[in-house]
């Protein structure tokens, strides 16, 4: 199992849990304080991410940012496509 | 809170301009309603796919303006009371059905809640349109009816009178109000009006043709130049009695006034606030507030020409209904101007900053402010 | 032999002894038409107005006619008309169909009207299914404005805006608007027909009669197109361009029934 | 009697039903009033505001640059809309939300601490009535009993059994400004 | 015969309106057209498609003006010069485009070959669009810069002219002519004009943003009113210029005029010619002849107040310029009003006697024709 | 537990010495976005943004945005951007990919305006096979002027504009214009996506990433559908919009390849 | 073979020469005077009309009317339907 | 000098074109000229006229309701226009399709059977060209070298083959009435 974090641009979080529903280890809740835009925003509670990059995927505000230990090595590339005419294959972890 | 949320259905209702007018609309019989939404009237398009077919209207939202004003041209030709309403941009996209329609003489309500342009602009109250809507902004010669309401009252009021107008004259009628009016809520009272009493037969309607009757048409086609200035000549005689009659205005303080404002809809409540600020000064002034923006009240004006030290026009725009104040005062007394534009609501304050600089009589530059 | 013998004024005496089996139909006026010879406005006007006589509708029935050489179509059709915008015709129909739900209510426009400036109105009328039927007059050319490109322009085909003949870069493709149509739920019968030989316009004159019966048991939109001719902007004889239509158009724009009610 | 009146906050925090039920008790009382709200495309976390006046004569402006009250919901508003107080006016601020309070000493500034009492009574939403009951104790605009009626007209049916609620909000909001006058002091601290 | 047919390219053609204003666009450098067929003006869209696409320039039929009007608005936001023409009902439609144009400062060349109106009308000459052309037809406060030729040799010099502006103040310009003009054949001369030395450059234009420097954008929304009022003033103050340095028109034999015909476009011609007549029948009158309808020659007009006894304006329409003229005038001297519509050209015979109608100083009466 | 260890600042000294995985797009501005917690349009401004970063087109890249939630796109698109007239995004596109065929022209616009004020211009550029990225957000309600009926809005939907849910006799079917986009030749890849899910988001990234390749290679129209939520619009919290789009949007509006170039 | 005959409204024919096209008995041609419109009209040079219509049925200009002999007894009609979900038949002759 | 005339007739008979074969004369003589179009909607059977103007000096309007000169080539246009040709004018018409010859004795009246001439001639395309040669012969208005020059630019390439059977057609015409005027009769009828 990677080892992974996830940061939180908190003040552009909209508390919409969207990246809650996605994370497939249950790391993420809203915290029960409110960011000045009046707004409960996503914090990371257990240290079990696997920097899966799920909750990123589907943050609509580009709040998260998803970083993995490095010894998994080459940085995971979502969607690269170099050659369209032939099938794509896209690797997350 | 939609005028629907008010349980009672009593004749007395605190309700939004647009929902006041909408409700007129059931009231004044109106048979067919074809818009699409758009900010700052979406709630007359609301209000009568809800209470309007309940109520038994025939309510479309039309794919587009160009739609909505093209079935009301179908409708109203086939006899239907019938009504569009929309903002800015999108009676843009009715110039030419409005322009067809007039030339066609049908009659019908078209509601445009002004907001701020030009472009898309801002959605918040304006009176750029004016130009658009009293010189006609679709080609070739035509008028509208143009009323101007300046409370959720004559909101709905002015439904019954541009219907009325509207069968009168075969001609369509414009509402021109503005997002505030249209937004805020006052109180509004409905008198006692049943439709029958006052919609006309219409022989010229396409209904299906009686063996026993030439057919119908509805047209705007007349390629014979001759028969084109004919239909042109018509449309000119009747709007010439159309300004005989139908012009309607309001006047306030004026017995003793040695200043006049000249305002409409929205901004002539606040020239009305002003005039109130003025007079604690001990400024003499008047307000003269047009009802019809077309027939424009030209003699009104003239009027005053001997009596008035000056005239100040206030305007949500750069200066388009001056224009028809100057023409009726022709050069007899200055006439300013004082607007705001973009969707910027002048204050009574400003108001009373500019009569002073009037009577200052630096006409010259406040009228070059824009 | 000599024309005279069988010139109408001799033969008169004999037609009383007979049967007329073919007369113009009543509710086509005596107005001469202002179409260009062998133009097939001409006979699509009469077929729709054979129909509406046979059926006995004339009564109730409002036609909507708007910019394009059958723009004066209310010249001919003795029926109550509305001429209509450039491409509106069918939101002016919408109109009348909403506030007569029990006529009959037909829309004639050409390929212009139809496929170009009037898409939206056209292609949203029938996704309402509105109840009326819908006469899709296709020469592949503006007509009445002199022989510009239409939608339906076959690419090659040379007109006053596609000198050289259509081509994909400048002006894309030949638009099948009728299949599209065809694709709407609110689209209940899709025929594709044409005027130019008798069969033809036999075939026609069952599309519309059909129409008005579902139309009267308001089963929504009934579309017909008809692939027609343009000899003045084809700049050919009728007998030319109608040879030419056979040849060219209809490989693109085949005649048949393209949406028919389950039985 | 006239009375001019701007409600400022976010949107959620029902500024524009308060001004309207304001304004529908004014009607019952068969006074002239007017509402008017700011508007603005569907967005969230916008502030929004509605200018009320009550008034015996008829109204003519129904847009004004400064109020007899201003009732200010969110700091951004209080920034904002402070100024826009007649000299001798009433400034009633939310003050569990509102940190840095009003600077201005030559009007009647009037805390309430809604939000709290709100929580307490286990209904964030009856904020707005709260605040709107305090305004009612500090003037005589429309009587309270005028303000139950008007709820009955501008709540939906559907939400009817708030009713008592909302009533018990309002007296709660109105005891609330008495005895902070009475003592001085902001009840909630001092039981 | 069309102007391509003219198998020597020599600068001397003889040629219709129409082509004459379609080969001036291309010698202007104009880059992109996108137009809809209609008469009086599908030669343009012909020309070009044939001529204009030989010689390198994007000609697009588009589906309907609505789309033409906002090519256009891509094209130009995107840099290129760009056009669109089109005759009354179309023009209509591109209101809202054009208030679009205005507001995000788009220039563009925009042609109005006008016929008689109004709905489907006639597709002969007429000036029934003055009102929506230089008061603005779409919604909000903006203004084309208006220019109107009165013959084929015009129709193209103002092609330059009106590219020139347009860049010159980021603003619309629009060409209105009139059906006969674009139908009528005269000699042009197409003098040398090589673009690179007119067409400013672009920084404000869509066309890819390098890294060092910020992106651009083309918009009329500001949904913030303040901000909006403040476009507003900007287009105020770019109009106020406008109007001080573009005004301009031509004077026939006004130096010892008592009596001032005021026409333009084709219309000034035939005044041109009653003033022939009139002069032969001793009459001193001038022809004033706007060649700029907005900017107006307001000042020109104020100027010969003191000059002559009367002034009448003579339109292919019910009356329009003639409210611009009284503006200027100011009821100084009575200005009189001779019109025909629907296509209908008037002759030089009935412009003289419209003028005896004025010196008899029936004003008032000649006045209500219309 | 409590959150404090892993807070970004006790987390800072780790992140050194780890591998970024995922960050926001620099081509997405730092704007704080005005859309409705949990909306759509913001994860398809970052996908579409994240492309244009990996392909690293920023610098040829022209954007379109018509009226609609999306019409302040340009303030987190940093490429150059126009802002279009309701309904007009894909002339104004035309426009500009016109005048530079080798640049990158995409429009992005709602069901509204690109299935109703707009459907001739949509209709018309993908028939004349423009090469532009048209990105189709539906969300079957006009969601910036409040939640009123658009013409891809399900039958019994409720809207502002269909209080009692939409019905055919009052507004005709849901449209899928997607599927009659697809039968012109005009358009050369035809996708349809959403971003409710991390896989739909990967796959709407491919997606736009083969759609710039194709436009690059001049192929013709690519039209991207994306099936998304308007929670505000719809009265529903996100999680429950998602939901909702899942069952009952799905059936009408299935996610899937629809016109692929054959190999 | 039925006995026909067909009247021209000569005023208002145009010589497009579709009639002519249809005739399957080349009963019809072109007249070399021409009517007041300036067009070469259509007329009957035959006496071998069948009466089948068609020639009225592919006329643009309503030009043509078609008599046939009574003995044949009930008109024909050109379509009548009656029943139009079943199938429909058109008898012509 | 300047002269202006009205040419009226069939759409077909090739009005407008002569017209502009005259203009394009003017032209090359580097006279001013203009040439203003009845137009109409695309339809046959209609009537089309143009007014050519051709003078020294700069042309004023061109557009005018009297005439120097007045061509028809049908009887409508005769009747119509018969009463625009000015006093002392010249009246040309067509004289094998007009039955009903003009009435007015104030003014010049030619008539000239150009159709019967072109049948002869095997090209009835050529009919107006037989016209034009003939008003050639009446007036001076341009040479028909310039005529000829013009018809070069007037005819597309590909019918620049036909350019010597015109130059005969306008040749034709110039005789024809110069010899009726020698002998005032008809030449046709003499040979
Ligand atoms: C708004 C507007 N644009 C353009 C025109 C000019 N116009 C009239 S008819 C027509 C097209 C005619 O073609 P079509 O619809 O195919 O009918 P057809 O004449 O071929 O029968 C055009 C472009 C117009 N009248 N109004
Ligand atoms: C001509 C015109 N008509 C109407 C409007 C009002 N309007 C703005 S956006 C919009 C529709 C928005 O819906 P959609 O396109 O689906 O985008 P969404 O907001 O749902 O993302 C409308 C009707 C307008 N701005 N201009
Ligand atoms: S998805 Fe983004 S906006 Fe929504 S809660 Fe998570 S971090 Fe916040
Ligand atoms: S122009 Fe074409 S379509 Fe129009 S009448 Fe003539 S032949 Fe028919
Ligand atoms: S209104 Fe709907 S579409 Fe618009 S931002 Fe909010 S959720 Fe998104
Ligand atoms: S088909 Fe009709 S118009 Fe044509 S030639 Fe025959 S009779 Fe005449």
């Amino acid at each position: 199992m990677a080892k992974g974090i996830v940061t939180f641009n908190i003040e552009t979080c909209k508390g919409c849990e969207l990246c809650i529903e996605a994370c497939p280890q249950e790391s993420i809740e809203l915290s029960p304080s409110l960011n000045k835009h009046g707004y409960h925003y996503a914090v990371l509670i257990k240290d079990n991410c696997t920097g899966c990059v799920n909750c990123a995927l589907v943050c609509p505000d580009a709040v998260i940012t998803v970083y993995r230990e490095k010894k998994k090595g080459k940085p995971v590339s979502v969607a690269t496509i170099t050659n369209v005419t032939s099938d794509i294959t896209v690797s997350v972890s | 809170m939609r005028g629907t949320d008010v349980s009672d259905n009593s004749n007395i209702r605190l309700m939004k301009g647009n929902e006041a007018l909408a409700e007129a609309a059931i009231r004044a019989g109106c048979q067919a309603y074809f818009g699409y939404p758009i900010t700052p009237q979406s709630e007359i398009l609301e209000y009568l796919t809800d209470e309007g077919r309940r109520r038994g209207m025939i309510v479309l939202q039309a794919e587009s303006e160009v739609a909505s004003i093209n079935m009301v041209y179908g409708a109203a030709g086939a006899g239907a009371r019938t009504m569009t309403s929309s903002s800015s941009p999108g009676v843009s996209l009715m110039q030419e059905g409005l322009s067809y329609i007039a030339c066609a003489e049908l009659p019908c309500l078209v509601v445009n809640v002004n907001r701020g342009g030009p472009g898309l602009g801002t959605i918040q109250p304006s009176q750029g349109d004016y130009f658009q809507s009293v010189k006609g902004g679709g080609h070739g010669d035509y008028h509208l009816i143009v009323l101007a309401p300046a409370s959720v009252q004559e909101m709905a009021d002015f439904v019954f009178d541009a219907f009325n107008l509207a069968d009168k004259y075969r001609n369509p009628v414009m509402i021109l109000a503005d997002g505030a009016l249209g937004q805020m809520m006052e109180k509004v009272e409905f008198r006692p009006y049943n439709p029958a009493d006052h919609i006309p037969p219409k022989p010229w309607a396409t209904v299906g043709k009686p063996k026993d009757r030439e057919r119908t048409i509805i047209t705007s086609l007349h390629i014979q130049p001759e028969k084109m200035e004919e239909i042109n000549l018509h449309l000119q005689e009747k709007y010439r009695r159309i300004r005989e009659r139908e012009v309607r205005y309001e006047l306030v303080q004026t017995e003793d006034a040695e200043y006049l404002l000249v305002a409409y809809g929205l901004v002539a409540r606040i020239a009305h606030r002003a005039l109130e600020l003025a007079r604690a000064q001990g400024i003499r002034v008047g307000l003269l507030r047009p009802q019809t923006l077309y027939p424009f009240p030209t003699e009104a004006r003239r009027g005053f020409t001997t009596q008035v030290r000056g005239m100040l026009t206030v305007e949500m725009n750069a200066g388009q209904m001056v224009e028809d104040v100057r023409l009726a005062v022709e050069g007899k007394v200055p006439v300013d101007f004082y607007g705001r534009m973009g969707g910027i609501i002048p204050s009574p304050e400003e108001i009373v900053k500019a009569l002073e600089k009037l009577m200052k009589n630096s006409v010259a530059e406040t009228a070059e402010v824009y | 032999m000599s024309t005279e013998i069988l010139e109408p004024e001799a033969a008169e005496p004999d037609l009383a002894q007979m049967d007329c089996v073919y007369a113009k139909p009543d509710t086509l006026t005596d107005t001469p038409s202002h179409y260009c010879p062998g133009c097939g406005h001409g006979v699509a006007h009469r077929v729709l107005m054979e129909v509406i006589d046979e059926l006995g509708i004339q009564e109730q029935t409002i036609g909507v006619a708007p910019v394009g050489c059958s723009v004066f179509a209310y010249q001919y059709m003795n029926v109550d008309m509305q001429q209509a915008a450039h491409g509106r015709a069918s939101a002016v129909a919408t109109g009348i169909r909403r506030v007569h739900p029990d006529k009959y209510v037909f829309s004639y426009q050409g390929d212009g009207d139809l496929a170009a400036i009037g898409t939206a109105e056209t292609i949203h009328t029938v996704n309402r299914g509105e109840n009326i039927l819908v006469l899709f007059i296709n020469n592949a050319i503006y007509g009445m404005t002199g022989g510009q490109m239409a939608p339906t322009t076959l690419l090659g085909m040379k007109t006053t805006t596609s000198p050289l003949g259509r081509t994909v870069e400048t002006a894309g493709f030949p638009m099948k608007i009728t299949e599209m149509i065809a694709m709407l739920p609110g689209a209940y019968y899709v025929s594709r027909n044409s005027v130019h030989t008798p069969n033809a316009v036999r075939h026609l004159k069952k599309a519309i009669t059909k129409a008005f019966q579902y139309q009267k048991e308001k089963k929504g939109t009934c579309f017909i197109e008809v692939v027609s001719n343009c000899p003045s902007g084809w700049k050919m004889t009728p007998l030319q361009a109608n040879e030419w239509m056979e040849e060219n158009m209809f490989p693109m724009y085949p005649p048949g029934e393209i949406k028919v009610p389950k039985p | 009697m006239t009375h001019e009146l701007l409600i400022a906050g976010f949107g959620g925090q029902g500024v524009l039903s308060m001004g309207m039920t304001l304004a529908y008790a004014g009607m019952i009382e068969q006074k002239e009033i007017s509402w008017m709200p700011s508007y603005g495309p569907e967005m969230r976390g916008g502030t929004a505001n509605c200018i009320v006046i009550v008034s015996d004569k008829k109204i003519s402006s129904p847009i004004l640059t400064t109020f007899d009250t201003v009732i200010a919901l969110n700091q951004p508003s209080l920034d904002k809309f402070e100024k826009a107080v007649k000299p001798g006016g009433l400034l009633m601020y939310e003050s569990t939300t509102i940190i840095n309070p009003p600077t201005r000493t030559d009007i009647d500034v009037q805390p309430i601490a809604a939000g709290e009492e709100a929580s307490k009574m286990k209904n964030t939403k009856i904020m707005n009535m709260i605040v709107l009951g305090a305004f009612l104790g500090r003037t005589d605009v429309v009587a309270i009993g005028a303000v139950i009626e008007a709820l009955k007209k501008v709540l939906p049916e559907r939400y009817h059994h708030l009713l008592p609620l909302n009533e018990q909000a309002l007296q709660r909001g109105k005891e609330l400004v008495a005895c902070m006058r009475k003592y001085n002091c902001e009840l909630s601290n001092a039981d």
